[in-house]
């Protein structure tokens, strides 16, 4: 297979094809650990860590596993990845560990790593795959990220509250209070809150595209002088 | 006539749901049917009944008198047409059709002479008892008699059918449920005997021991007319077979199965024909033309046609030939009046408005409903289906129309399967009582003609599978043929002309197994050459000013094909499979 | 810590052996999803869908390479019927292909044509009738409309043509509503196959 | 016994995998599009789920625990389930062809499928005893198929609906899932297991 | 001469859906009067602003989307949304609490779904649900009837207390409000106490739920008489509730409500006759009509009996309309022909044999 | 069948075996290195949770070390044990790490506080089935005056937004118990205001603080009655508590 163009390898990971948005895949994490901005952002780094990881190992054991262990060893090289992390969390970012609980082992059947171990790694080099990795795991998490910041302002009405768990005694006053405590809007913590809120980030990211590609029409139809039909929303 | 009702008969079974609708049916109902004068030009579209079209028997040209055979029926399910009156044969062209779609089809135009000629009469059989039913049903099949219910189906067929079991009961239906309809009242009020003549010829026909005739209770002129024909029938023939049964009015309680069901408590599925149940279900109408076509051995060229609505000025029946122009048959009824915008052909539930009255009359038009906007409320805008339930509390054949309409909606006709589809006899009713005003009857024929046309396309795909297969193979074959032969050439043949067969070979192969791909055979090679270049014309078609030079460009692309060694493709068709065109709505 | 490695090596051979049994005892042959794909598209074989031929495509589709809305002679219905059976959401035919609105076939303009039989190489259903140096007609019947003949034509003697399919192929309109059909809508967010 | 049936209604209803748990969603987003798949779908988790919640606890019990390895039990699970599976399915696919057209498609589908993992890790958590285990499992799928087929008959009827361009597709469905968990939080409380 | 086609049937259009909406708006009119004498002005304020509410929030998704105002806005759906959501509001809940609930209703749970007609689930009960598990505290605002309650507040007084959250000077909030009596029967249950007491307490307080519940029996009898419900929902459900709670009662009598209790406290009337009859979200086949009205009555049970919150009909009535398109397809009456035991199949036979 | 491809087979096991040993080796590695670290870890929040109900107190041992069955625990409603006392209600040994963990969560276990080596206080757990839904679990350090040196809510399950303003993190109301004792405010006021007491209710929830007022209530009387128990057998504890060094 011919290499990607790494700006299209960005687009793709960020955009296009965004593993959270457009793929719609490792949706359990997203939604139960999207209540708060830094359990989000733990679980995003967790992720994105591993993407990489995993992405990388992958390629460069690719021309040494069968196709009919493929499988097998994939998943084992991502468990293995993961554990470790866990490991480590474990031992120094310890409340983050607890708070994420079991959404860490779970990493391991986020679909998305073993979408582009399976897609992109087992296919392309070391750089490209660590690449493709990070450009993903990061259109992961910054989607994670955002739905967190959300329900956190709706839901508790803060912003990166807690940040001290991932980030230590240094951010103990990051976290900054948007709304007050009386306008929160509870259902956004709920898991209603969690689906809907998803639900509002692929919708925006729908009507963008919807308009963009809306405009790439009128622009062609005004050039091949055709009237276009207004679409309606 | 609506304060007058007959009595409604004991022992009836009823269906579910149904409409009480305005009648609307005065005064036409009290109008003896009338002629209507000669018009210059008829047209007779070929395909004006149910099945495959008729097949025309003159050219362009002929003369022809009234009552001769035009054009003869072309399948077993089909039926023949006969010359309303003597002319001659104008053309036999495309003409618009009364149709929902307003589309044109083959019909014989006919310019009439004024002289309206008779032809020979088919053979009379006044004691038709001789006749066997087979000789009965080719009479009717030879005087192109169909259903003048709605349906147009050929009686021929529809007796045919009914012979293997046996009929026990003929019903006749009378009911004429849709509001301004009085076509089949006038009939039985004038006409009587004529129905229950052909009532006996179809008795006989199909060896029935009685006969039904259900007509609503709105039509007490008719019951008395009937019922004295009938008493008249016992005391001078001793006839017993007959019984009218009325119906309350309840639109549609002329629908054949919801009338049996009326009747006789039977509910006829799906699939299934009336005559697996030793029944059969003719129209009055149709009863009548069938005793002139056996008796008197004359064609079905006329029949009544109600023409009503506040869009004319006089509502009255007229006695029209088929293939009169709409037009004139408007105008024999006093023309339109002012404000009039919308003419229907059959009533107001289940007839389509015509987009032109251009067309003609044909043997299906049992009503032409001129409206004007007083007549009904502008159409209110559809709004989307709450689920109130009033269509399937209505629906006489207890379907669940919102479902349907859902799925039609969405084109998920698995689903429209699921709640059985076709098993809606688009009566209307759904429609009529739905408070968001959804066309639902137009989504449900929407998706059985969607329906029909997926199934038509999966045939013709099939099919050309396999012809793509088989013309696969057969390049494969004449491959391999040629090459042996090449061989064999190769060894016998100067060397000259083996060199110039060696390298149209050679390129070939060569072509072939630069893709690598599998089968890459020499007719992939071609088709594909064969869409490289289609796709670089379809480049060049949006980019006029390239376009020029395609005719230039093009011999060359064409050059590479391999030699016109390709034997003659007329030896192919014996493999080919049968033509199986799927049946299209019948 | 050895235990562990131990462990590891000892269950992975376990299942080597096991699963590489299995691969041998249960093997089978061939991709019936292929099959049905197959089964729903139209057979044009006019290559349109940037696969040469029908077949192609499908196996592109059922390997999950291919999106579901490239084929124009199948339009929607063909869409929606591989939609169902993929189970993915249906969207509107790939913007750069051109809807086919009305049904064609191919008529050789008689008069004009030469016989050089390349309509008759081209045609992927042989439903060209005819010999070297003499007339060719389409058999109307068998022409999927594929437009492949045309171009060959030396002369340009061959003609799409719309097909009159006659008073029982009429196909009743969808009402028009004033709320349209969300799923005829723009377009829902590409999900490739492999996801579904 | 009781405490088994609590258990089932925990797994099924209060503690729904999907719309309380989070766990299992791709495939509920993913495959329930059409009723029949769903079913397809549901059909091939239950067994799933149940035989590797049965697997991964007899792994933990037997394997893990004793040798003092716990904490390898994600990687030891999720080899042990994808060969089971694998195994299944090859298995299937070789014997019933029949079964395998029903299962066949989704089982691979499944073995990297949150739920999965899920319930193997929950089970040790919570410490369950054989038996628990598997009820926990096959409860949970349960649950899992009950809401994916009524969840897929929603869609079914959202596809006619005139849903906003933006929320047309998956937006809506998220909606739609948001709006079942809604309904669900009514169970809170039911059993406090 | 041409003329312009239009589908099959061209009858007259004999009812609409604002007709239908109309029935149901006036249906609400005696249950809101007698809820205002009983509660107060409260319940009031909670129609209006709910009503308000709802009502610009359907025009301002309208122009979003960019469909037309007309049928949309004059058919009255989204009056009954707003006002059947005011009516299960607390008496004395901030003027906040029906706008957000009415707009998360009509937003949410009817607009993005393409509004009336295609939503999946009952828009009121979804604002409610919503505002129940979000604002626990103000949904808990209860002030007890008529005597000494927050009926007793004036005009201006409970406007002051909406809208600015201020009371008289000499009385307390915690003098006004009372537990509802699902929630007293709760706190017994979880105390121990006497079951019976409670159930009298319903009849007792002036027989006030009894009044309420009898006003709108009288508006759901004007929508039977009407043709706006049909019996089956409300039948089927308040069997359900009857059904479920007596088998409870029966177990233990000192755990569980009796069945009358369970029909008049809460929601069960009103929820039966106005809320799971709103036909876009239930079921529309006759059987399933009864299937879905029964599982609301036994959920409903179930949820009060045993889960977290006091009134479990909102939550049952949305879990039941999650199963309506299930309940749908499996409920489809026999279709003409194929009724079982229907007399075709011994003709059929007997014609199989000749 | 084609004849077995032992071959195939045996090149697939290696293969598994070799990826197989090697990832779990490093994961074994990792481990090795972080066991340390993460028993720290469980332990700090173990502690740190039993510090907070310490506040106040003066001790200079680690009584998440401490840990001792509690006796009678009928009494204070806890459930089933998770572990099985020795004879005589001392705490097995083996209890450490995850297994402590439980049988903290499930309310099994106290904690002492010693300054050296005396008993000052402990940190006794406490349920109660009165709360709006479900139990209530609370962690309560008494000292030896029988004064409440603070509560803390370990698990619950009440609404959110209502009834879990019990728990610190969302207002300061559970902190007004510390300080007190069963003579202040005296007995009969142990109750939230509602009922006449002196503890505050919150607007909308009187059922959730009324639980915990009387689950503390109830400890303190445990706590009252069995004081040999838990303060008196002080060096009998210390010296376990050395053995387990
Ligand atoms: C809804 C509906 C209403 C019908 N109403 C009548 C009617 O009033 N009179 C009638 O003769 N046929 C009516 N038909 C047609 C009958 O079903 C049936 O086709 C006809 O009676 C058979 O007789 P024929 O073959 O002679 O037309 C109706 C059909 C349908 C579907
Ligand atoms: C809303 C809806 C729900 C359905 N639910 C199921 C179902 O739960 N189980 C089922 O087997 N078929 C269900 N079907 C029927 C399917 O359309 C289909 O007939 C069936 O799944 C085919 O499987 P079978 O042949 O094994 O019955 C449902 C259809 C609809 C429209
Ligand atoms: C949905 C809902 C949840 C509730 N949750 C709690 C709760 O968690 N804790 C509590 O004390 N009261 C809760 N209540 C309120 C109680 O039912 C009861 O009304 C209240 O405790 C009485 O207190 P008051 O006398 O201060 O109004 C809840 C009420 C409702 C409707
Ligand atoms: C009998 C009847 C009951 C209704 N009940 C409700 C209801 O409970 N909640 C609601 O939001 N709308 C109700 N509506 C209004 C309307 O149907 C509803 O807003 C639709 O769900 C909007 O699509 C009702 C309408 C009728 C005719
Ligand atoms: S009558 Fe109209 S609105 Fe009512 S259920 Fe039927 S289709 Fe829907
Ligand atoms: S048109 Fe079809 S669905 Fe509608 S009422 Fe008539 S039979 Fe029923
Ligand atoms: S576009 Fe359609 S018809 Fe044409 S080859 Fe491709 S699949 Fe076949
Ligand atoms: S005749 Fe032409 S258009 Fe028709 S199938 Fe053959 S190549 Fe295609
Ligand atoms: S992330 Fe849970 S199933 Fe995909």
């Amino acid at each position: 297979m011919s290499d990607p163009r790494l700006s299209e390898l960005a687009l793709d990971g960020l955009w296009k094809n965004n593993p959270a948005l457009v793929q719609v895949l490792g949706l359990c994490p997203l939604l139960a650990i999207s209540n708060t901005t830094v359990n989000a952002l733990g679980l995003a780094i967790a992720t994105l860590v591993t993407l990489v990881v995993s992405n990388g190992v992958v390629s460069l054991i690719r021309d040494w596993v069968r196709s009919e262990v493929r499988l097998p060893v994939y998943v084992m090289v991502i468990a293995s990845v993961v554990t470790i992390i866990e490991l480590v969390m474990n031992a120094h970012f310890h409340s983050l560990y607890n708070t994420l609980g079991i959404f860490i082992p779970l990493i391991v059947t986020n679909c998305i790593i073993i979408a582009r171990a399976e897609g992109f790694a087992s296919r392309h080099g070391f750089g490209f795959s660590v690449f493709d990795g990070f450009v993903m795991g990061a259109g992961f998490g910054v989607v994670l990220i955002a739905l967190g910041a959300l329900r956190e302002v709706i839901g508790f009405g803060t912003l990166l509250a807690d940040a001290e768990q991932l980030f230590g005694p240094v951010a103990l006053d990051w976290g900054i209070r948007v709304l007050p405590e009386q306008m929160t809007f509870m259902l956004a913590l709920m898991p209603p809150g969690a689906f809907i809120g998803l639900a509002l980030l692929v919708a925006f990211k729908q009507a963008i595209d919807q308009r963009q590609s809306r405009r790439a029409r009128a622009a062609r139809g005004a050039r091949s002088g055709e009237p276009t039909a207004e679409v309606a929303g | 006539m609506p304060e007058a009702r007959a009595t409604v008969s004991e022992g009836l079974h009823g269906f579910h749901g149904g409409l009480l609708l305005d009648e609307h049916k005065a005064p036409a109902c009290d109008r003896p049917v009338c002629d209507i004068p000669l018009v210059e030009e008829y047209v007779l579209p070929l395909h004006m009944h149910i099945g495959a079209p008729a097949i025309p028997v003159v050219a362009e040209g002929d003369r022809v008198r009234r009552g001769q055979l035009l054009a003869r029926p072309d399948d077993f399910i089909s039926a023949g047409i006969h010359a309303p009156t003597s002319g001659v044969i104008l053309a036999i062209e495309p003409r618009a059709l009364p149709h929902p779609g307003g589309l044109s089809a083959q019909s014989i135009v006919l310019k009439a002479d004024g002289r309206d000629e008779a032809c020979e009469p088919l053979d009379p059989w006044p004691d038709y008892h001789d006749k066997s039913p087979v000789e009965i049903r080719s009479r009717l099949r030879e005087a192109g008699i169909v259903g003048l219910g709605g349906a147009v189906f050929p009686t021929a067929v529809k007796l045919a059918t009914a012979n293997p079991g046996g009929v026990e009961t003929l019903v006749l239906n009378g009911a004429e449920c849709e509001p301004y309809i009085s076509c089949d009242d006038r009939l039985m009020q004038e006409e009587p005997l004529a129905i229950l003549r052909g009532a006996q010829v179809i008795l006989h026909a199909v060896s029935a021991s009685r006969c039904l005739i259900g007509i609503e209770d709105n039509k007490p002129r008719a019951v008395a007319a009937l019922q004295e024909a009938i008493d008249r029938l016992a005391a001078e023939e001793g006839e017993a077979r007959f019984e009218i049964k009325v119906v309350p009015t309840i639109y549609p309680a002329g629908g054949e199965k919801q009338l049996i069901r009326t009747l006789t408590g039977i509910e006829i599925p799906r699939g299934r024909h009336l005559t697996d149940y030793q029944m059969l279900c003719l129209n009055v109408g149709t009863a009548a033309s069938s005793w002139r076509a056996v008796v008197d051995g004359r064609a079905l060229t006329e029949r009544i046609v109600t023409v009503a609505g506040g869009g004319v000025h006089a509502s009255q029946n007229l006695r029209v030939r088929i293939g009169t122009p709409v037009a004139k048959v408007i105008e024999a009824a006093g023309g339109y009046t002012p404000g009039v915008d919308r003419l229907l052909m059959g009533g107001p539930m289940m007839g389509f408005a015509l987009h032109e009255d251009e067309v003609p009359v044909v043997k299906a038009t049992n009503c032409l409903l001129a409206l004007r906007p007083v007549d009904r409320e502008p159409p209110p805008t559809p709004q989307p289906c709450i689920r109130c339930s009033r269509c399937s509390e209505a629906c006489p054949a207890d379907l669940l129309p919102q479902q349907l309409y859902w799925y039609a909606r969405a084109q998920q006709f698995d689903r429209s399967h699921d709640y059985h589809l076709f098993d809606c006899i688009e009566c209307g009713v759904c429609s009529a009582v739905c408070p968001s005003h959804i066309p639902l009857v137009q989504y449900f024929r929407h998706a059985k003609t969607e329906i029909w046309s997926q199934e038509r396309e999966k045939v013709k795909a099939e099919h050309a599978r396999r012809r793509f297969e088989f013309h696969n193979e057969r390049i494969e074959r004449q491959k391999a043929e040629r090459e042996a032969a090449l061989a064999k050439k190769r060894a016998a043949i100067q060397a000259a002309q083996e060199k110039k067969a060696k390298q149209a070979a050679a390129g070939e192969s060569e072509a072939a197994s630069a893709d690598g791909e599998k089968e890459k055979s020499a007719a992939g090679m071609s088709i594909e050459a064969a869409r490289a270049r289609a796709k670089a014309r379809k480049a060049q078609a949006q980019d006029p000013a390239k376009a020029q030079d395609r005719r230039q460009a093009s011999p060359e692309l064409g050059d590479d094909a391999g030699p016109s060694g390709t034997p003659p493709e007329g030896d192919a068709p014996d493999d080919r499979p049968q033509d199986d065109r799927p049946g299209g709505a019948s | 810590m050895w235990m562990a490695i131990l462990l590891a090596v000892g269950l992975a051979i376990l299942f080597g052996i096991l699963l590489g049994l299995a691969a041998q005892f249960f093997r089978v042959e061939g991709n019936p999803l292929v099959d049905q794909l197959d089964e729903l598209l139209p057979q044009t074989q006019c290559g349109q869908c940037g696969y040469p031929g029908c077949r192609p495509y499908a196996e592109a589709m059922a390997k999950g390479e291919a999106d579901i809305n490239r084929c124009p002679p199948g339009g929607e219905s063909a869409i929606r019927n591989l939609s169902d059976l993929l189970d993915v959401e249906f969207k509107p035919l790939d913007d750069d292909l051109e809807v086919q609105e009305v049904k064609k076939l191919a008529i050789i303009d008689e008069e004009v044509c030469i016989g050089c039989t390349k309509c008759i190489q081209a045609c992927p259903v042989d439903a060209i009738l005819g010999a070297a140096k003499q007339m060719h007609t389409v058999i109307e019947d068998e022409c999927t409309g594929c437009e492949l003949c045309v171009e060959p034509c030396p002369v340009d003697c061959i003609d799409m043509v719309p097909v009159d399919e006659g008073v029982e192929a009429y196909r009743f309109p969808m009402p028009e509503s004033a709320h349209p059909v969300a799923t005829r809508g723009p377009a829902s967010p590409k999900g490739t196959l492999a996801n579904a | 016994m009781t405490e088994y049936i609590l258990i089932l209604i925990s797994t099924i209803l209060v503690n729904n995998f999907v719309l309380v748990k989070f766990l299992g969603l791709c495939p509920f987003l993913g495959v329930s599009n059409k009723v029949e798949t769903a079913v397809g779908m549901s059909l091939a988790t239950t067994f799933v789920l149940t035989l590797s919640a049965i697997a991964s606890y007899v792994t933990h019990a037997w394997l893990l625990e004793p040798l003092g390895l716990g904490y390898l039990r994600t990687i030891m699970f999720i080899v042990v389930i994808a060969v089971v599976v694998n195994f299944t399915e090859m298995m299937v696919r070789k014997t019933s062809p029949l079964l395998h057209n029903v299962l066949g498609i989704y089982l691979p589908l499944i073995t990297t499928n949150c739920a999965v993992l899920g319930v193997a890790l929950l089970n040790v958590q919570e410490a369950n005893s054989f038996v628990e285990s598997a009820l926990y499992g096959f409860g949970a799928s349960v649950g899992f198929s009950m809401v994916l087929i009524l969840f897929s008959a929603l869609r079914e009827r959202l596809a006619a609906a005139d849903v906003p361009a933006a929320f047309a597709g998956v937006p809506i469905a998220l909606v739609t899932a948001g709006l079942m968990a809604l309904g669900f939080m009514g169970f809170a409380g039911m059993v406090s297991v | 001469m041409k003329f312009p086609v239009q589908t099959s049937p061209h009858v007259e259009a004999t009812s609409s859906v604002s007709d239908l909406m109309t029935t149901v708006l006036w249906a609400l009119v005696p249950g809101t009067v007698v809820a205002v004498w009983l509660l107060g002005w409260g319940v009031l304020f909670n129609v209006m602003l709910a009503v308000g509410a709802a009502w610009l929030a359907e025009a301002l998704m309208l122009w979003l989307r960019a469909r037309p105002f007309r049928p949309a806005l004059t058919d009255r759906s989204v009056l009954i949304t707003g006002w059947i959501l005011a009516l299960c509001l607390p008496n004395l809940a901030p003027w906040w609490l029906p706008v957000v609930g009415a707009v998360f209703a009509v937003v949410v749970a009817k607009q993005l779904y393409g509004g009336i007609g295609y939503n999946l689930f009952n828009p009121a009960m979804v604002g409610y649900v919503v505002l129940l598990v979000s604002f626990p505290e103000a949904m808990t605002r209860w002030g007890a009837p008529i005597d000494g309650g927050a009926a007793s507040l004036s005009l201006t007084q409970a406007a002051q207390w909406t809208f600015l959250g201020v009371l008289p000077a000499a009385t307390g909030f915690d003098a006004l409000s009372q537990a509802t009596p699902l929630d007293q029967w709760r706190m017994l249950v979880t105390h121990g106490g006497e079951i019976r007491g409670v159930a009298a307490s319903v009849w007792q307080g002036g027989g006030w739920s009894l009044w309420l519940n009898l006003a709108f029996l009288a508006g759901g009898a004007w929508m039977f008489y009407r043709g706006a419900i049909r019996w089956h929902i409300p039948v089927a459900m308040i069997a359900g509730v009857l059904l479920m709670s007596g088998l409870l009662w029966g177990i233990d009598p000192a755990r569980f409500a009796g069945p009358m209790f369970h029909l008049l406290a809460g929601g069960v009337i009103f929820g039966a006759l106005f809320v799971a009859t709103d036909p876009v979200s239930a079921s529309t086949t006759p059987r399933g009509r009864l299937v879905f009205g029964f599982g609301i009555g036994v959920l409903a049970v179930l949820i009060r009996s045993f889960g977290n919150y006091p009134d479990g009909v909102a939550f049952a009535i949305l879990l039941m309309n999650l199963a309506v398109p299930l309940i749908d397809y499996y409920t489809q009456p026999p279709v003409f022909g194929r009724k079982p035991g229907h007399a075709t199949e011994s003709v059929t036979q007997s014609r199989g044999e000749s | 069948m084609k004849g077995l491809e032992l071959r195939r087979v045996v090149i697939t096991s290696v293969i598994l075996a070799v990826f197989f040993g090697l990832g779990v080796g490093f994961v074994a590695y990792t481990q090795q290195k972080t066991a340390d670290q993460i028993e720290l870890n469980r332990q700090a929040v173990l502690l740190g949770q039993i510090m907070e109900v310490l506040s106040g107190e003066d001790y200079n041992n680690n009584p998440a070390e401490d840990a001792f069955i509690l006796p009678n625990p009928e009494a204070l409603n806890l459930g089933a044990p998770v572990i099985e006392p020795a004879p005589d209600g001392v705490l097995p040994d083996r209890v450490a790490g995850e297994a402590l963990d439980r049988a903290f969560s499930a309310g099994q276990v106290g904690f002492r506080a010693r300054h050296d080596g005396e008993v000052t206080a402990v940190a006794i757990p406490v349920v109660t089935h009165r709360g709006y839904s479900g139990d209530i679990r609370l962690l309560i350090g008494v000292d030896t005056e029988g004064e409440i040196q603070g509560v803390r809510v370990i698990q619950q399950r009440e609404t959110p937004g209502l009834g879990d303003k019990i728990k610190a993190d969302k207002t300061d109301w559970i902190l007004g118990f510390s300080g007190r004792s069963l003579g202040d405010p005296p007995a009969e006021s142990w109750a939230v205001r509602k009922d006449g007491g002196r503890f505050d209710q919150f607007t909308g929830a009187t059922v959730s603080p009324r639980a915990v007022v009387g689950a503390v209530k109830e400890a303190l009387i445990y706590v009252e009655r069995h004081r040999p128990e838990l303060f008196g057998r002080a060096a009998e504890a210390s010296r376990e508590g050395e053995e387990h060094e």
